[in-house]
């Protein structure tokens, strides 16, 4: 091994197809769907599950960049529109969960997938969920409210859709008591009742799911059934423990996902500014930069080093090393600087900036999502801090 | 002698302005925004309060109070209830201001009476255009004189735009100077765009291309004597920067609640470091802000020249707004996202500062 | 009253006589005694005492800005050269907590004071404090160690020094036994063991003071010798309580200080570029600025906004006013954006702001310590969250 | 393939390395920095370590390892120990390196044995001017030939000025080139100053001036064909952006291990979110601008053009240092004050990262 930073051709060729897509497929339509908050871009959907989902073809018998694969490809579909990106007939987030954690293989592949953890009294403190799961003859039953699931709408509610539900089956058990739940899509006593309006993403649904006596089979639990009562993330229990492996391979993806939005921020601007004849120099002297270019400068170092966490964090998944903290580091890095990015960019653009004319004002609102979901900011750093300072939960909260 | 407090006219003021915007204001804010629509009641009783016409001309009905102090005490309550509104219930001032303080006595008389009349009355100000190297001082819109009128051509946005208003003040460059023209919105060559930008969505603004767009000479604010529009954006800024102050303080509020109220892992996440210093950091820097408003603006009424402090205001107040209406979408975590909850829209809205330049004036 | 930034005559008159002092008896002397750290200024100490103490004439019937007007005297002096002001002849710090808390006067004028407060398992926890004293006959007995004692060496050596010392006469009581105790300059039992080398303001002298049955008559303790057990810091005690007052007091005075050496790094810095003909354009577009333009702008307001927090804070005093939460805020805003212009001016000068030749350096160092003593910058967080947040300090530690 | 592990050659060097700093290094630094003397013992030992000679020309005694990745790992690992040690040690590479990449065989001959040879030998470099104007790739130092010499002028200051060393490397304009001159120390007209920077106590150096100070034309680094200057700064940036990695880690460690040491308030200072967040985000930082650094380095071995690459590592890893380094002193409070402790020392060091350009190369 050596340290490198050249893509596989595989990559290459990843990159080179998400990125047509994103500049044919998704670019055209990103304002309409925008600005029409809820309506389902039929156009895309329809694309993505016929021309879009298999990707480019893969040559497995030369070098691949796994996971760094996927958040190139990931970085190109955002590049062209994080909610559309969201809003794509595909596992998604729930399938990441049914890979990390589980056993469970649907009947055909999923094609609708939603992560069902939040609720209204536990945001990023998932040991406090309240949502039940009582085994009931050979089913499980669920109770509870779930708010904020990304594709909702479409997992609870399409054909081939399925909701992977967070609840606890012991609440005495605290954490050691949480298990995660596949429940197809129309399943009896799973209710969409609400779609939020959003700051950005708006193309992407964001639903509140209701479980009243919500009946799914046995083996639909993912992992094992047992309770763990003491420390149960030190143990080999799927339960908790494969709630926070998911956030472990889908932290860099979310990371992914704000470079994306931060770069095509980025493009916009040097594209604008390049219109009016202004290049930002690298080799000027540090006294006569201008503020346009120090902070442009500034932004793609950010930026930079963002991916670079990133890939970081992914590569250890390839090589099957424990990226809790490299994950964290990358989400929060990329979430922190793709905010601070896109408000930068409305703001050097000035009134072009500010106005719904360019799309710079909607990567601005697209990207905050990235500080929040997946862990808010203060939550990644929190499990950096534990990890560096060798803290347990209960000595940090 | 160095003193922090109003006087008593003034925290008079301001407490009613006060109540006003808790009261009238902010339950409309959401609303207005996302309908797009100002709540025209509550303009109304904002021109009942007076607010605009106490710093216009005494001899056409106003209150001739031109302290910029009692200006930003003002703007700061009306934009803590909501900016787009606020912006809304200021901008007579636009034009009236300008008009007070420069403008001849045709033009006075021509401008002021709608102002203060029964009804509200909106006024606008052309002054920003839609390039990110618009240089308020130098703006490409000319003005030239040909025969007896003006002509003006060039390209303006953020132009406020409400239903009631009847004349534009309009920056343009005549030779080397920047100067200000009174146009009749419905100007022959005077083509208006509604926009529709990141943030302010109740507030009715429109791009306007000034094609050819002829003017009486004594439609020159001042006449001869011409105006400063330096004078102009220094109010403007300063009187912008006093909005921010609000805005911040309101991003503040619902956050500081919203820390205490909200449990997580057993206890109010306000209880947690990373949360308090945060809200500790908001309150330290609305109140830095503040005092340089203040500042700026007791320059003002002591005659001096403020572009300096106004810049250094402006700028302040301008990041401030952006961090402490960003790190109360933070700290309203997902509910921050959501527009059910208002720091969202404060955050958009704050997101302007560095290009409103002269939305309102003091 | 009216909201008014105008100085009185009188403070405009203490201005000038303090700049005059600072031009020509400090900054002559500053590099010498930041080389030669630990020496006795002598020719300061010697001008100060004589010529410089007394300050200029008061015209008592017009008005006077108070605390504000102490606050533009310490700006001057430390734009002069703050180690050297913290090396005069005065009861400086150690002054303001006699005047605060409490009722005793020493016989004279004091004219060396120091503050030991500090321990070395106690930073900002003062109320973890170890040094005792105990009542023994119609004396106060104290045993301890004191460290980062400002002004330590003139106050427990010189001819008409004294140390003010916190210490606990009840350990059980947790804050409400603290109190403090004046000890005159070599009081058997006191002694000097040892001066601080420094990242800065090297000419004041940091001392660690041991204390070995030190005894100090009955009445050298200031305030009230009951201990209250309950709440000592919501009653009239004038033992921590008196402590803390001391601290709204003086954080001011020391905000005051970080913005002297902050407006001396500005003035060197806008010199220094003048004399390559580079002026700040507080008109130009914003495209235009250069990084420098912007840099600097930013600072100065940095600068002001630090300025009204303290002069609001001081001006509270001047009325009576609880200042508890504005002292804290002026403290933690000053130190923070003192620390930084002086950093910056050190960049924005380039390989001279790196160099000794210039005092942009020192001031660097200099600065840096208003960061840490009266409360570090999180204890001023701290505090002024607490207030802003209505929390007491169990609530929020 | 994206990789982010280095080879297992490099990685033995790296351990090595780490102990010598950790071991050799770094129980050295207080005491180097308050005596302004470098530990001869020290240079001695890590010139056995061979890392400097690994770059130079294999035909010269070199290792002929030309790789920047390598040469950023090892720096990063020295500077962890300290700064001004670190930067004695490489800085033989000063005029190394670019001889090695740029030099004619004569110039190989006169320069690079001293440098391999049994006893460390120092380089230098004279590069940086004493004003915050200075422009790297324009320095207002001049070189003109004057009959079949040529003629130095001008003032440079961060110069190193290790007792060992004989030649200094000094970069001056030609016509409209930077070029880059092999002086001997002694040369007439050549006067050094030493100088007390803010930071870098331990590391001699000195202001010159070049006051018409003559050279042989084979002075001119390359011949004929000259140097390419630009390659040069590219390298120093990408190799000191490594060193303030290595500080900056230094710094880290310091200050969490205090955290997790000093208790207050009746607990360790790391349990407080204030302390630990910022630590955390120490360590994201730290982790963020060496993979900047890895990519400028592979860049550069990949043979490609890499200004923009350096000029973002550089700039970023200036900015962590000073960040993470004043975070060290605010961490250790009182202590962070105080000379006894190490995080003011590597503060005043990292304070000056966005002035030294090139202190050193790999």
């Amino acid at each position: 091994m050596a340290i490198s930073f050249e893509l596989t051709d595989n990559s290459r060729c990843a990159r080179d197809f998400y990125r047509k897509m994103a500049v044919e497929q998704m670019r055209p339509i990103a304002r309409r769907y925008d600005v029409e908050e809820h309506a389902l871009p039929t156009e895309w959907v329809d694309y993505y599950w016929e021309h879009g989902r298999k990707g480019p073809p893969t040559d497995f018998s030369t070098p691949a960049d796994g996971m760094v694969q996927v958040c190139i490809q990931v970085e190109e579909l955002c590049w062209g529109d994080a909610a559309l990106y969201l809003r794509m007939p595909t596992a998604s987030l729930g399938g990441a969960a049914v890979g990390s954690a589980g056993t469970f293989k649907g009947d055909g592949p999923p094609i609708w997938g939603a992560m069902a953890i939040t609720e209204p009294g536990a945001g990023s403190d998932t040991a406090a969920i309240q949502t039940t799961a009582d085994f009931d003859g050979d089913e499980w039953v669920l109770n509870g409210t779930k708010i904020f699931c990304t594709n909702g709408e479409g997992a609870s509610q399409f054909e081939g859709g399925f909701v992977v539900v967070w609840a606890t089956v012991d609440k005495s058990a605290g954490r050691g008591g949480i298990k995660s739940f596949v429940v197809p899509a129309k399943t009896p006593g799973m209710k969409l009742v609400g779609l939020e309006k959003k700051l950005g993403i708006r193309a992407s649904d964001t639903a509140t799911l209701l479980f009243e006596n919500c009946r799914v089979p046995a083996d639909h639990l993912l992992g094992s059934a047992k309770v763990r009562k003491k420390d149960p993330s030190k143990t080999g229990d799927k339960g908790f423990k494969g709630a926070m492996a998911t956030f472990d391979a889908s932290r860099p993806i979310v990371a992914a996902m704000a470079i994306g939005i931060g770069r095509a921020s980025l493009d916009l601007c040097r594209d604008e500014l390049e219109k009016q004849g202004i290049r930002i120099r690298y080799d000027a002297p540090r006294c006569d930069l201008t503020v346009i270019e120090r902070d442009f400068i500034d932004m793609e170092a950010e930026l930079q080093a963002a991916r670079l966490l990133t890939w970081r964090a992914a590569w250890m998944m390839n090589h099957g090393k424990p990226n809790n903290l490299e994950a964290s580091m990358s989400k929060a890095k990329a979430g922190l600087a793709v905010t601070k990015i896109t408000q930068k960019v409305v703001e050097l653009l000035g009134p072009i900036g500010y106005s719904q004319k360019l799309l710079a004002e909607k990567w601005m609102r697209d990207a905050k999502v990235n500080d929040i979901y997946e862990g808010t900011q203060q939550i990644n750093q929190l499990i950096v801090a534990r990890r560096v300072l060798d803290y347990s939960s209960s000595m940090l909260r | 002698m160095i003193e922090f407090e109003p006087t008593e006219e003034q925290q008079l003021i301001v407490d009613t302005v006060r109540q006003f915007a808790a009261n009238e204001i902010r339950p409309q804010a959401h609303d207005a925004a996302e309908s797009r629509k100002l709540p025209e009641n509550v303009l109304a009783q904002a021109h009942e309060l007076g607010l605009v016409a106490l710093g216009l001309d005494e001899a056409h009905g106003g209150g001739g109070d031109r302290s910029a102090v009692t200006g930003v005490l003002i703007a700061e309550e009306l934009a803590y209830g909501d900016l787009a509104i606020a912006l809304a219930i200021l901008s007579p001032s636009l034009t009236g201001l300008p008009v007070t303080e420069f403008g001849t006595d045709p033009q006075k008389a021509e401008i002021l009476p709608a102002l203060v009349g029964p009804s509200f009355c909106a006024g606008s100000l052309a002054l920003i255009e839609p390039d990110f190297r618009f240089d308020p001082f130098r703006p490409t819109t000319r003005a030239a004189l040909d025969g007896g009128d003006y002509t003006l051509r060039g390209h303006k946005c953020f132009v406020p735009w409400l239903d009631s208003g009847d004349h534009v003040l309009v920056i343009a460059m005549e030779d080397d100077d920047p100067q200000a023209f009174l146009v009749p919105r419905n100007t022959k060559g005077l083509a208006a765009t509604p926009e529709r930008n990141l943030g302010l969505d109740a507030l009715p603004t429109v791009e306007i291309e000034l094609d050819d767009v002829r003017v009486p000479a004594s439609a020159r604010l001042g006449g001869d004597a011409g105006c400063d529009v330096h004078s102009i954006i220094d109010r403007g800024r300063i009187a912008l920067a006093a909005t921010a102050v609000g805005v911040s303080r309101a991003a503040f509020e619902i956050a500081r609640d919203y820390a205490k109220e909200r449990e997580a892992f057993g206890a109010p996440i306000a209880t947690k470091q990373a949360i308090a210093f945060k809200i500790a950091d908001m309150a330290i820097e609305i109140d830095a802000a503040r005092l340089l408003v203040w500042e700026a603006a007791w320059l003002l009424d002591s005659g001096a020249k403020a572009t300096r402090e106004a810049v250094l205001a402006s700028r302040q107040a301008a990041q401030v707004a952006l961090v402490v209406t960003d790190g109360a979408v933070q700290v309203l975590g997902g509910y921050g996202y959501i527009r059910d909850y208002l720091p969202e829209m404060l955050h958009r809205n704050a997101c302007g500062y560095t290009n409103f330049e002269t939305l309102t004036l003091i």
